[in-house]
């Protein structure tokens, strides 16, 4: 069956960050310098070509994009400086909201005013929330002089609220992922996956999931690895804190400082500060290849993470000090950053790629494998 | 008569000759061959120091008969005549033998390589026994000049010649100066108008003081040789004019390859399918539309439409892919909202401002995509109204192996250049051979790409080769130069292989006449025999082996040279069995 | 007359190999002139007119015979035992007539095999009956004795190709006035021309004297025999489509045929220069076909059925592959498709 | 040892001579049985040429022109066809195959069908076995 050749699709993919792709002329030189391309996942040009071509349905099956961490190889050494690496980030954002059935994601990629928009939404209905909802702000400190910062926001509360948040984006998160299964293994004809795969390739997956072993094969240096692994390790984390632990995590009494709830949260936040400063400071100045490009949602996404940080610390920091009006303001302000920025990044936007990347060298590595069987299976018919 | 002696000299051309064939062997095996007083190999016997060896032999040996063993005749038979001459022998007394473009280079077993060269050498001084001295003689050279065909490379060796003072007959079949060239409406890569570029140069060239222009007029015969060609045309108003010049040179251009021949295209059966010639008018016109008169939303070009292609013509046309990035570029400033699809085979952008011009094209949202010649060509076919767009074109892209269908409203067919089909009748009337793909060859594909075999006849533009403008215009005003050169030497000397008649055998049968493809050969009513013009005659030969009576002898290829080359050659010495 | 009576008479020998006796005739054809001869010449052998046995010729001294007329070619045995003998006997050996020249006639029966000529002869041809199959043999034993016949050769030679011959006279037969002009020459004692010379001939060949009108025309559309024409009996036969070999044949003859409206057949043999005066011709003829294609010049071709016959007549033991190649000595094998 | 042919091949100047060396300069391999003499143009070619090599030992005679219309002298390659066709009526009438000689069209910038030419008339000549024109003239009386 022939593929139409969608010319609209490079338009669209223009509103997704791309520039001019059509310097590309298939030289191959990105797909040489990659240390992740391997035999059957000639990454990047394959996605390249499939964009300039205007192949929607050959792009949405192919999860290359998400094997690549962006190391900028490409880029850098692009005889024509099409950019490779940028355009497998715009692939990647692209990809997500072809994943997304809502249309949602789409329309926060494609638009900054509807992203910023909806995120204004978000921030004044927690604002609102508090107005309406909020417990009584109390200025007596607790015996240790601390902030009573449960009385304002008990933990419980909170807690269900972010379950029920957690619920529904994991609703849409999951439905996103089916969908992307269904795209890139169910409707490749071309590969019948044997089911025996589905066991034998999830170990990888999670493996990667965990420690993200593939970037480490990138070019780069290790500090790289590690600070893109430490920021994701810290956000689950504090994820997983904030979701299931918000009453130990959230307390009114000041533990001593070496206390793990302290020191846990010390080092995270130290860590979201350091890597939010440094991704602001490389997209201003823009000198490495991954932040010479920047789409408003990389801007959104680290502010937001910055402020979210900022404003946790200052929480803390006014509610050990006794400041009462200070906390609660500032524990508002925290979370009409966070969850607006929970809401559009986690299932709609960059947060994403946390399930997509693990789940596409799951569906790469069966694919891989059964073209090795289908291949030698062939070769044995004919000897 | 004098004694013969014979010089042998066997080349190594380095270790291109000795690898593959043993010279000293060859130098062993023949040496007392009778009649042989000199035998030697040596390293480069066409450098000077090998040459001045066979010049130092001359002398000292008092030879009188020398054999090369070395490269083909074709490279260096010039350069040993020119020594024999030096020593001062007649240099037709020389035979080469070709041991190396028909030995050395094409066999693998050195034994039997040595065993042939051996046996080419021993033809060689069985047939250079039998050479006779031959003078070379001078003719004066007319300075007038006759170019046919009035395109831009025809009209500016035209100009060239003419403004340095001599005569040019300028012919042109049709009614118009400028060619193809004049058809075009922007040039690549720099756009400019090939009206504005052309348009000037006519005019020039028709109110030129020392150019005549014949048009429309087509050239039938041309009798004569290098230096003194004549030829008579027939005038619109019955008159005959009878033209004499001393050079030609020969400018018939190029014919757009018909496109119908290639089946998957359906060029001529679907109306928007149209060539590059055929678009070019369009855009000289103002208005890219469909057949319908919409201006066409999906416009599709295609490459290498009968280039590279074994089936149609080998040969890459050279200026398609430029012409076709230049208009995807007319396409999208007139219509900003199209999209363009160029299917290619190879994107082929050389020379200056060509790459240039691909990049600033491939940021204009112009959707390449690559085809592949060798299996299955794209297939255009009509959606028969079934859906927005008129076409599809079906093919499997080269870069993503994907089975892929591009929309098309209009298609673009980057034709082939052929050379014009009047090319066949100009090379039999001038004289010029033309190689399989109907182009004229070229004296030498490499060293001589502007002259042909037949001296006085000079090719420029795409009759010799696909070109775009500015290489036809170098090598018009190459022509022009070498054109000068003669008319300003004043003489030229002419070949001193003919045929000639004794007298005292010919019959008078009058068969050699008729034969003579050049009329070199008239019959005496007085004296009852031919006689031959030996310069007009051209040393085909053709009337030697027609001759019933062995009367006329074709010089340097008599019977007897060649008869002894043959006995020679299958000296039973030198056959395979007695290895 | 007295100073002729001087000279001593020169002894004249007269032979034939394997030739039909035409040539004896035409030496018969000198008529009156005959006295002229017999008054210069002593004729010593002659075996059609003089009962002289080959046992008298070789009791002669070498070098006895000063001129021997050797007519016809070399078939067997004999012809080559009487050319040595005579060749040794006689000072100027001239071979006289086209078979003795070229092979002439009998020359055409190297187009086939000796196995072919005996079958057709003692076998196969029509009027043979020869029911023990009986073939000749070299010896056949008698009562009375041995009897011989000659051995039949595989092939017909020429005189030169059998011994050194010093003078040619071409015909078939020769023109009487030619022999004679020839003969007056040797016996006057004038300087002699170089050996190996065609005596009796012009170097041109038939058409410089021939009465028919030629031009450059020759080119042929078909190919017909002397009857299938309404021949004009003015333009060049060749013009007309009718193979001749005059351009190719020596003239003196007086073109006797041409002038009976027959086209020259070749007899008098090629000019000077030419080794296969049957090749030249091909060449030649076959170039005035009109035709551009294989298909074309076949077709044209057809009408030529016998080019050996017809282009090598009279000379084809004297040409350059001189006889067919007998089958079974070819090694064949089926060609490769 | 397999019979080996010796091959005489009479090629015109302009276009096979021309092709021929274009196999060499294109380093392309062929059978070294063909040995080559160069004429002007296919049209000096006399059957005389043929028969003497014949006459001499050839195995098979090649002939070759450039093709029809492609003549650098015009004509003369039509005048070689005619008498190849003459020439093997001739042969066929000697007994000797007719494939023993073969005209073909060779331009200059056939090198590569020249090569394959002389390669396949070399097998073809190969097949046929020796010719024994030669023998049967100088032993056969």
């Amino acid at each position: 069956m022939s593929q139409r050749i969608n010319p609209e699709l490079k338009k669209e993919l223009l509103k997704f960050g791309a520039k001019d792709w059509n310097d590309c002329y298939h030289c191959g030189n990105c797909t040489a310098t990659c240390q992740l391309t391997e035999r059957e996942i000639l990454f990047p040009r394959k996605a390249i070509r499939q964009a300039q071509m205007g192949l929607t349905e050959s792009l949405a099956s192919n999860a290359d994009p998400w094997l690549c961490y962006y190391c900028g190889d490409c880029s850098d050494t692009c005889p024509r400086d099409a950019n490779p690496g940028e355009i497998m980030m715009t692939l990647r954002r692209y990809l997500t909201s072809v994943y997304d059935w809502t249309g949602f994601s789409g329309m926060l990629y494609k638009s900054a005013k509807a992203h910023i928009v909806v995120m204004l939404v978000l921030f004044l209905s927690v604002v609102a929330a508090f107005l309406i909802f909020g417990g009584p702000m109390i200025t007596e400190l607790t015996s240790d002089g601390g902030v009573r910062l449960n009385t304002f926001a008990p933990a419980e509360i909170i807690a269900g609220i972010d379950h029920i948040v957690l619920l529904t984006l994991s609703f849409f998160l999951l439905t996103n992922m089916i969908n992307m299964y269904y795209k890139v293994v169910l409707k490749d004809k071309t590969v019948h996956i044997p089911w025996y795969l589905y066991f034998t390739e999830i170990g990888e997956a999670l493996l990667n999931f965990g420690t993200q072993l593939r970037f480490s094969k990138c070019n780069k240096s290790r500090m790289y690895w590690f600070g893109h692994w430490f920021l994701m390790i810290g956000y689950v984390t504090m994820f997983v804190l904030i979701i299931f632990f918000l009453s130990w995590f959230q307390t009114d009494n000041i533990n001593v400082w070496y206390h793990p709830q302290r020191l846990i949260g010390y080092i995270i936040t130290a860590g979201f500060l350091f890597g939010t400063i440094f991704f602001m400071i490389g997209r201003i100045r823009k000198k490495k290849q991954i932040f010479k490009h920047s789409h408003h949602s990389d801007w959104i996404f680290v502010v937001l993470l910055f402020l979210v940080a900022f404003s946790g610390i200052l929480i803390h920091i006014f509610r050990i000090n006794g400041l009462p009006f200070a906390t609660y303001y500032t524990y508002v302000a925290h979370l009409a950053f966070e969850i607006p920025m929970v809401v559009t990044f986690v299932a709609f936007s960059k947060w994403s790629h946390l399930a997509y990347r693990p789940l596409a060298i799951y569906f790469s590595n069966m694919k891989k494998k059964t073209r090795e069987l289908q291949l030698k299976s062939k070769l044995s018919v004919s000897y | 008569m004098e004694e013969i002696k014979i010089g042998v000299y066997v080349c190594w051309c380095g270790t291109n000759i000795a690898k593959m064939v043993d010279v000293d062997q060859v130098v062993d095996q023949i040496k007392f061959l009778p009649d042989v007083a000199v035998a030697r190999n040596y390293k480069y016997m066409c450098s000077d120091p090998g040459q001045d060896m066979i010049i130092r032999d001359i002398k000292q040996h008092h030879l009188n008969r020398v054999v090369v063993a070395a490269c083909s005749p074709r490279i260096h038979e010039l350069t040993f005549r020119k020594a024999l001459a030096k020593a001062g022998l007649n240099p037709m007394m020389f035979q080469m033998a070709n041991i190396r473009e028909q030995v050395a280079w094409v066999h693998t077993d050195r034994e039997k390589a040595t065993k042939k060269a051996v046996s080419l050498v021993h033809a060689a001084i069985n047939r250079v026994k039998w050479h006779e001295s031959l003078d070379k003689r001078t003719i004066e050279v007319n300075p007038a000049t006759l170019v046919i065909g009035g395109g831009v490379a025809g009209m500016s060796a035209a100009l060239e010649i003419a403004n340095a003072g001599k005569q040019v007959y300028l012919v042109e079949k049709s009614k118009k100066l400028g060619g193809y060239a004049a058809q075009l409406d922007l040039t690549f890569p720099h756009f400019y108008s090939a009206r504005q570029l052309i348009k000037p140069m006519i005019r020039h060239v028709e109110d030129h003081k020392n150019i005549r222009i014949f048009k429309p007029m087509q050239i039938n015969q041309i009798f004569g040789y290098m230096g003194n060609f004549q030829s008579t045309l027939q005038l619109a108003n019955g008159d005959e004019t009878k033209l004499k010049f001393g050079n030609i040179i020969v400018a018939t251009g190029l014919q757009p390859f018909d496109p119908s021949e290639i089946t998957s295209y359906n060029y001529g059966k679907l109306p928007d399918v149209v060539t590059s010639l055929e678009f070019e008018k369009m855009l000289a016109k103002g208005r890219i539309e469909t057949c319908e008169g919409k201006e066409p939303k999906n416009v599709a070009i295609i490459h290498c439409v009968g280039s590279r292609n074994a089936n149609y013509h080998e040969y890459c046309s050279r200026t398609c892919c430029m012409t076709a990035l230049k208009f995807a570029n007319q396409i999208r400033s007139a219509l900003p909202e199209s999209n363009i699809f160029d299917l290619y085979a190879d994107m082929r952008s050389f020379g200056k401002g060509c790459e240039e011009l691909y990049t600033q094209t491939s940021r204009k949202n112009v959707i390449f995509l690559r085809f592949d010649q060798q299996n299955g060509l794209p297939e255009i076919r009509s959606t028969n109204g079934e859906e927005a767009v008129s076409m599809l074109i079906e093919f499997t892209e080269q870069f993503s192996k994907e089975q892929v269908e591009v929309p098309a409203d209009l298609v673009i067919l980057m034709v082939a250049m052929e050379s014009h089909a009047d090319a066949k009748d100009i090379s039999h009337i001038a004289g010029i051979s033309m190689c399989g793909n109907s182009f004229f060859i070229e004296k030498h594909p490499k060293l001589d790409p502007v002259a042909t075999t037949s001296d006085g006849v000079f090719i420029v533009g795409t009759c010799q080769a696909p070109k775009d403008i500015p290489d036809s215009i170098s090598q018009a005003k190459a022509a022009a130069a070498r054109v000068l050169a003669t008319i300003h030497v004043g003489t030229i000397e002419v070949d001193v292989i003919t045929a000639t008649v004794n007298e005292d055998i010919c019959c008078g049968c009058q068969t050699c006449v008729s034969v003579c493809p050049y009329k070199a050969i008239s019959f005496n009513k007085e004296k009852g025999v031919s006689e031959v013009n030996e310069i007009l005659c051209k040393g085909c030969g053709t009337c030697g082996s027609t001759c019933p009576t062995g009367a006329i002898r074709s010089r340097h290829f008599t019977d007897q040279q060649i008869l002894s080359q043959i006995q020679g050659l299958l000296s039973p010495d030198n056959k395979f069995e007695k290895m | 007359m007295a100073e002729r009576n001087e000279r001593p008479k020169i002894k004249l020998a007269v032979y034939w190999g394997a030739a039909c006796g035409g040539c004896c005739v035409s030496v018969l054809d000198v008529h009156e002139k005959l006295f002229d001869v017999v008054a210069n010449a002593d004729l010593v052998f002659w075996p059609i007119a003089l009962d002289i046995k080959y046992n008298d010729v070789e009791a002669m001294p070498d070098q006895d015979i000063d001129v021997t007329l050797f007519n016809g070619a070399i078939r067997n045995s004999e012809n080559k035992h009487m050319a040595r003998l005579l060749r040794q006997k006689t000072k100027i050996l001239v071979a006289y007539g086209s078979c003795a020249h070229l092979g002439g006639i009998p020359g055409l029966a190297n187009l086939s095999t000796k196995t072919e000529i005996f079958d057709r002869i003692y076998k196969e041809s029509e009027s043979t009956n020869n029911p023990n199959h009986t073939r000749p043999l070299e010896k056949y034993e008698v009562k009375e004795g041995t009897l011989t016949l000659p051995e039949f050769f595989n092939d017909v030679r020429t005189l030169a190709q059998t011994v050194d011959v010093d003078y040619y006279l071409p015909g078939c037969p020769p023109q009487t006035e030619r022999l004679l002009e020839v003969f007056m020459a040797i016996v006057s004692g004038d300087e002699l021309p170089p050996r190996g010379k065609v005596l009796g001939a012009t170097d041109k060949s038939q058409c410089d004297e021939c009465p028919r009108k030629k031009s450059d025309k020759k080119t042929i559309k078909e190919f017909h025999r002397p009857w299938e024409i309404n021949d004009d009996g003015e333009t060049c036969f060749l013009e007309q489509g009718v193979l001749c070999m005059g351009p190719a044949t020596r003239s003196g003859c007086g073109h006797r045929c041409i002038e009976v409206n027959a086209p020259c057949r070749g007899c008098y043999g090629p000019a000077p220069d030419v080794i296969d005066p049957g090749a030249k011709m091909m060449s030649s003829v076959a170039t005035m076909i009109d035709g551009d294609t294989s298909e074309t010049i076949e077709k044209i071709l057809e009408n030529v059925i016998d080019p050996a016959g017809y282009f090598y007549r009279f000379s084809m033991p004297a040409s350059i592959l001189r006889r067919k190649i007998p089958e079974n000595l070819q090694a064949q094998a089926p060609l490769q498709k | 040892m397999d019979f080996e042919p010796t091959i005489v091949s009479f090629l015109c100047n302009w276009c096979s001579y021309t092709g021929a060396d274009l196999a060499g300069t294109s380093r392309m391999k062929y059978s070294p049985n063909i040995r080559i003499i160069r004429v002007m143009c296919s049209g000096r070619i006399d059957p005389t040429f043929v028969l003497e090599a014949f006459k001499n030992g050839a195995d098979g005679v090649l002939l070759c022109g450039c093709h029809p219309g492609d003549c650098h002298y015009q004509s003369g390659n039509y005048k070689c066809l005619r008498r190849y066709n003459m020439l093997k009526k001739y042969f066929v009438q000697l007994g000797i195959r007719p494939e023993r000689i073969r005209l073909d069209w060779i331009s200059a910038s056939e090198g590569k069908q020249f090569a394959n030419l002389a390669d396949s008339f070399t097998e073809t000549i190969r097949h046929l076995g020796p010719c024994k024109i030669k023998n049967v003239i100088e032993t056969y009386t």
